[in-house]
């Protein structure tokens, strides 16, 4: 009689098994440089999948290393590199010179790309914007097209709805059925999830029903829409997680330079991807010392709010 | 340069702020004499206080501790396509003589190269009411036509940005390089209007892809005060963004 | 240096004739049955404010007693009444029989209106929607035209931008700047911020800026957006404040039965308006029994988030 | 009624919950065969557990208090619009035979009235997979043609809500009355599916206002469980919305 839905918790192996089959288009990096789904990435590198379409405003170095490891057909992004170091290698060379395989590049504008996702959660084919007006995105893009306001004589852009198959989307916490707590810069998560056909959660905590209830304004991702619940704590690494750990920024440089030639970048996917089988081992090979110092140590919690009655 | 890119934000300013060098012109202008600016980040983040550490992305923890809003990209985006945005500040790969930038298909040594993208820069340079742009001045980097225009600047001249629907104000602003500072001419057209201490202005021409045109009334890039250099020293004492 | 903007803190008398002339448009009621800024109604009445237009989804009694009053002459709305009693007999009066003056209504839906509010605060001239297609408010309402759309051959309703000059929105706690937390259900208050031309906003509590500031995602209103801040404790009784305190049904049903003829709807007005030049006095006639029952006992507070790095 | 009404909720959906009586409807059909439907509210709650208390309007503080979701309100429309949303619940002023809802202009001993107009009844009507509707019975209620369309059921017949650009999987499915079920045909009409226990046939074909189809396989509506009826007694004890 109280409604409580059944357990969505599974782990990531499983999540990745059942929900994200080769041919996905997949939405992953809503929160921009906080809060990427490394850890799911990995899984899916490791599960050999191909033939994605990857989906996402700027990806930092995910979108580089699941291209590099030949997961990849698509990218329908507004920017793809390291966001702190600069280019993403294994994506030049991709584009470039088709290694290790050729990629087609939907060009986006974070927020065209944004609009495409808020087109799909709204429920409407497309929505209007001035952005992206006299760029050359419109050329090769047709999913952003011209067209005359009908309520005025503005030109305007159509951006039509973009459905991944699947959002991959980190929280702080969240609660057996997937109803998310997540805090900080959201980017695209919100539409993100809601325009997805499906949303795996993957979450630093798994908390009681009543601790998300407590405050629903931030349960930002209600659990009817979503189709599993990983527990997975420093999946985002080296991505920071608010309140949980910051930006491993040494981690990324390090990428940086051990991706520059595809046969370092093969050695580095070794070490930190296809010989770790799950985010255990791969926090065992970072070191106490390395996730001691990342892990937040000055606490700042919110004022609380009342929902009393 | 960061010194000059800094004082193109005005006290109480909205100011976009684009990813990498933009961060530490802003955080400089925000600690010296913009200190009501308020910086709105296209992750989500809009803050009327400076970060307490230095960023290397907009998303860092530090930029969200005590943050004046939080919320998704579209909730800052949109402010910019309301035409609140008083300044978008960008970086790039390539600028041209009409202020158009190119950051997605680059020329490295005569051959094509992919470069990242648009991320924000496209909406920032077509919504912002002035576009400032800040990169290395070099004949790669400042080149008569951009081969591609992520972002817009004033296309092919005067009356471009209107003909393509653009806002009526909205447009480039300067470009700040290593050398000096650009402007625009009413016809759309950049030319130099100082040079940075030490920089010679034949330097800064021969450095640029077109044949620069150079304002009557040319100055001398004020050098950066004792104020402005202390706090570059503070916030990036490793000198990660300000290697010069 | 700190960036500290000056207060923006003023009574609500001032709010009001500062930034509420006659024959402005102003939307009110934008968080819906809850956090109605009925003090702020109230002001306008006593300052003889004339040809306004009011705005807002569903305005339960508040629209009601503005229009009796006289103030209004136009309503943008999609539900004008009472929400636990039915019918508004002033609304009725003026559109029936122009008493005491003549009002046009232009109809949306609830969802239309937050449309037209949205595209506003995306800054479009329109936003397209599915929502109304078949509906005969088509055929009196110029902002809702159909369309088909550019990117398949779907018919569409395009939602004309509605840009109100001023939005008075309640809030549970701000800073002296007009940063502003605000929770529960938040209907279209977000969206009808951004979209108007100013914001006067209502606060039960004014708290120091790291307060508000320890919570960025539930600033839902930032500062610069605000021009005016009211500190103004039981501003939106009878309707209620989460965490604060109740509905006061009563007072709704007693203003059903007084306001069903013009003449007690007048008594009616000079008791809890008129001859209450303020908020305070409206309180101490409301009574401590009645104010202690309503106010909220069984405290929830929401769970921390953490903003440490 | 209240009963019937409740019942068209199946377990699981996800329920778009109208002012007035579907809020008493959806809560008891909550606490009896559906604890694990959803409700959306306008205003921009959702919830999966009965609210503490009863409810006058869907923003009283106890809808809010550990709600699932609190947030605005094109967050919680936009579902339906997605064509997410199950079953909505609306009251009306007045129904047709086509099933089209009127709340916006209506007839009172021969004068023309203004009602409330359309809340969220016409997106609701509009964009549910199906729509239920609950009213009183009685001639001025149930009308051959309404006199103005707030919110669209099946306009003229079968095929009108398509051409009118609505979505396919969308439509009225049954109204509730204090006399029985009516439901639809192919064709697009209402006949009558059921009577309540007491209610005669003619009694209801009497009070509607045009000559109403009745089913081959007419029922008696089931009269309400000892557990509805505890229900209802506990979550509105003082009898407001369930005078009957």
């Amino acid at each position: 009689m109280t409604g409580a839905a059944h357990s969505k918790l599974v782990s990531m192996q499983q999540a990745i098994s059942e929900h994200v089959p080769s041919g996905s288009s997949v939405l992953m990096g809503a929160e921009l440089e906080q809060m990427i789904p490394f850890s799911a990435g990995h899984e899916i590198i490791r599960q050999g999948r191909r033939d994605l379409t990857l989906v996402g405003p700027i990806s930092d170095i995910l979108f580089d290393q699941m291209i590099g490891a030949g997961c990849v057909s698509r990218v329908m992004a507004a920017w793809v590199g390291n966001a702190s170091a600069g280019v993403g290698y294994c994506f030049r060379r991709a584009v470039e010179r088709a290694i290790p395989n050729a990629i087609e590049t939907v060009d986006y504008t974070n927020f065209t790309l944004a609009m495409a996702l808020h087109a799909a959660a709204l429920g409407v084919p497309f929505l209007p914007t001035y952005a992206a007006l006299g760029s050359d995105l419109l050329k090769s893009n047709g999913n952003l097209c011209e067209f005359i306001s009908p309520v005025n004589e503005d030109r305007l852009i159509a951006v039509r709805a973009l459905q991944p198959d699947v959002a991959i989307v980190p929280v702080q916490r969240a609660d057996a059925a997937g109803n998310s707590h997540l805090w900080g810069n959201l980017g695209v998560a919100i539409d993100g999830a809601r325009a997805s056909r499906k949303v795996i959660v993957v979450a630093e905590e798994i908390v009681a029903p009543e601790v998300i209830a407590s405050d629903p304004n931030r349960t930002l991702i209600p659990g009817f829409l979503v189709a599993a619940v990983v527990h997975e704590p420093w999946g985002a690494h080296p991505s920071p997680v608010q309140g949980y750990y910051g930006r491993d920024h040494a981690f990324f440089a390090e990428y940086h330079e051990q991706s520059r030639n595809q046969e370092d970048f093969e050695r580095w996917l070794e070490r930190w991807v296809l010989k770790t089988p799950s985010r255990v081992e791969y926090i065992m090979q970072l070191g106490n010392a390395r996730t001691a110092d990342l892990r937040t140590r000055e606490h700042a919690f919110t004022a609380p709010a009342d929902f009393g009655f | 340069m960061v010194a000059a890119a800094a004082r193109e934000i005005r006290d109480g300013e909205l100011v976009f702020v684009g990813m990498r060098l933009p961060m530490i012109a802003f955080a400089l202008a925000k600690r010296t004499h913009a200190p009501r600016a308020t910086g709105l980040f296209e992750n989500g983040i809009i803050r009327d206080t400076p970060a307490p550490a230095l960023l290397y992305t907009m998303g860092d923890p530090p930029n969200l501790f005590q943050a004046t809003f939080c919320g998704d990209m579209i909730s800052v985006m949109s402010l910019l396509q309301q035409g609140r945005v008083n300044v978008g500040f960008l970086g790039a790969a390539e600028v041209d003589r009409f202020g158009n930038l190119n950051t997605t298909w680059g020329r490295r040594n005569g051959q094509t190269v992919r470069l990242p993208g648009s991320g924000g820069a496209c909406d920032i340079a077509g919504l912002s009411q002035r576009t400032v742009v800040i990169l290395a001045h070099d004949r790669e980097r400042l080149v008569a036509r951009v081969g591609y225009i992520t972002s817009p600047g004033n296309g092919d001249g005067a009356g471009w940005r209107r003909a393509r629907g653009l806002p009526a104000r909205s447009g480039p602003s300067a470009i700040i390089t290593t050398m000096g500072v650009l402007r625009f001419g009413e016809d759309g057209e950049a030319f130099l209007a100082s040079v940075h201490p030490g920089i010679r202005v034949e330097e800064a021409l021969s450095n640029t892809g077109w044949p620069l045109r150079v304002a009557d009334n040319l100055e001398v890039t004020p050098d950066p005060s004792e104020d402005e250099l202390r706090v570059i020293r503070e916030i990036d004492p490793d000198h990660f963004w300000t290697k010069t």
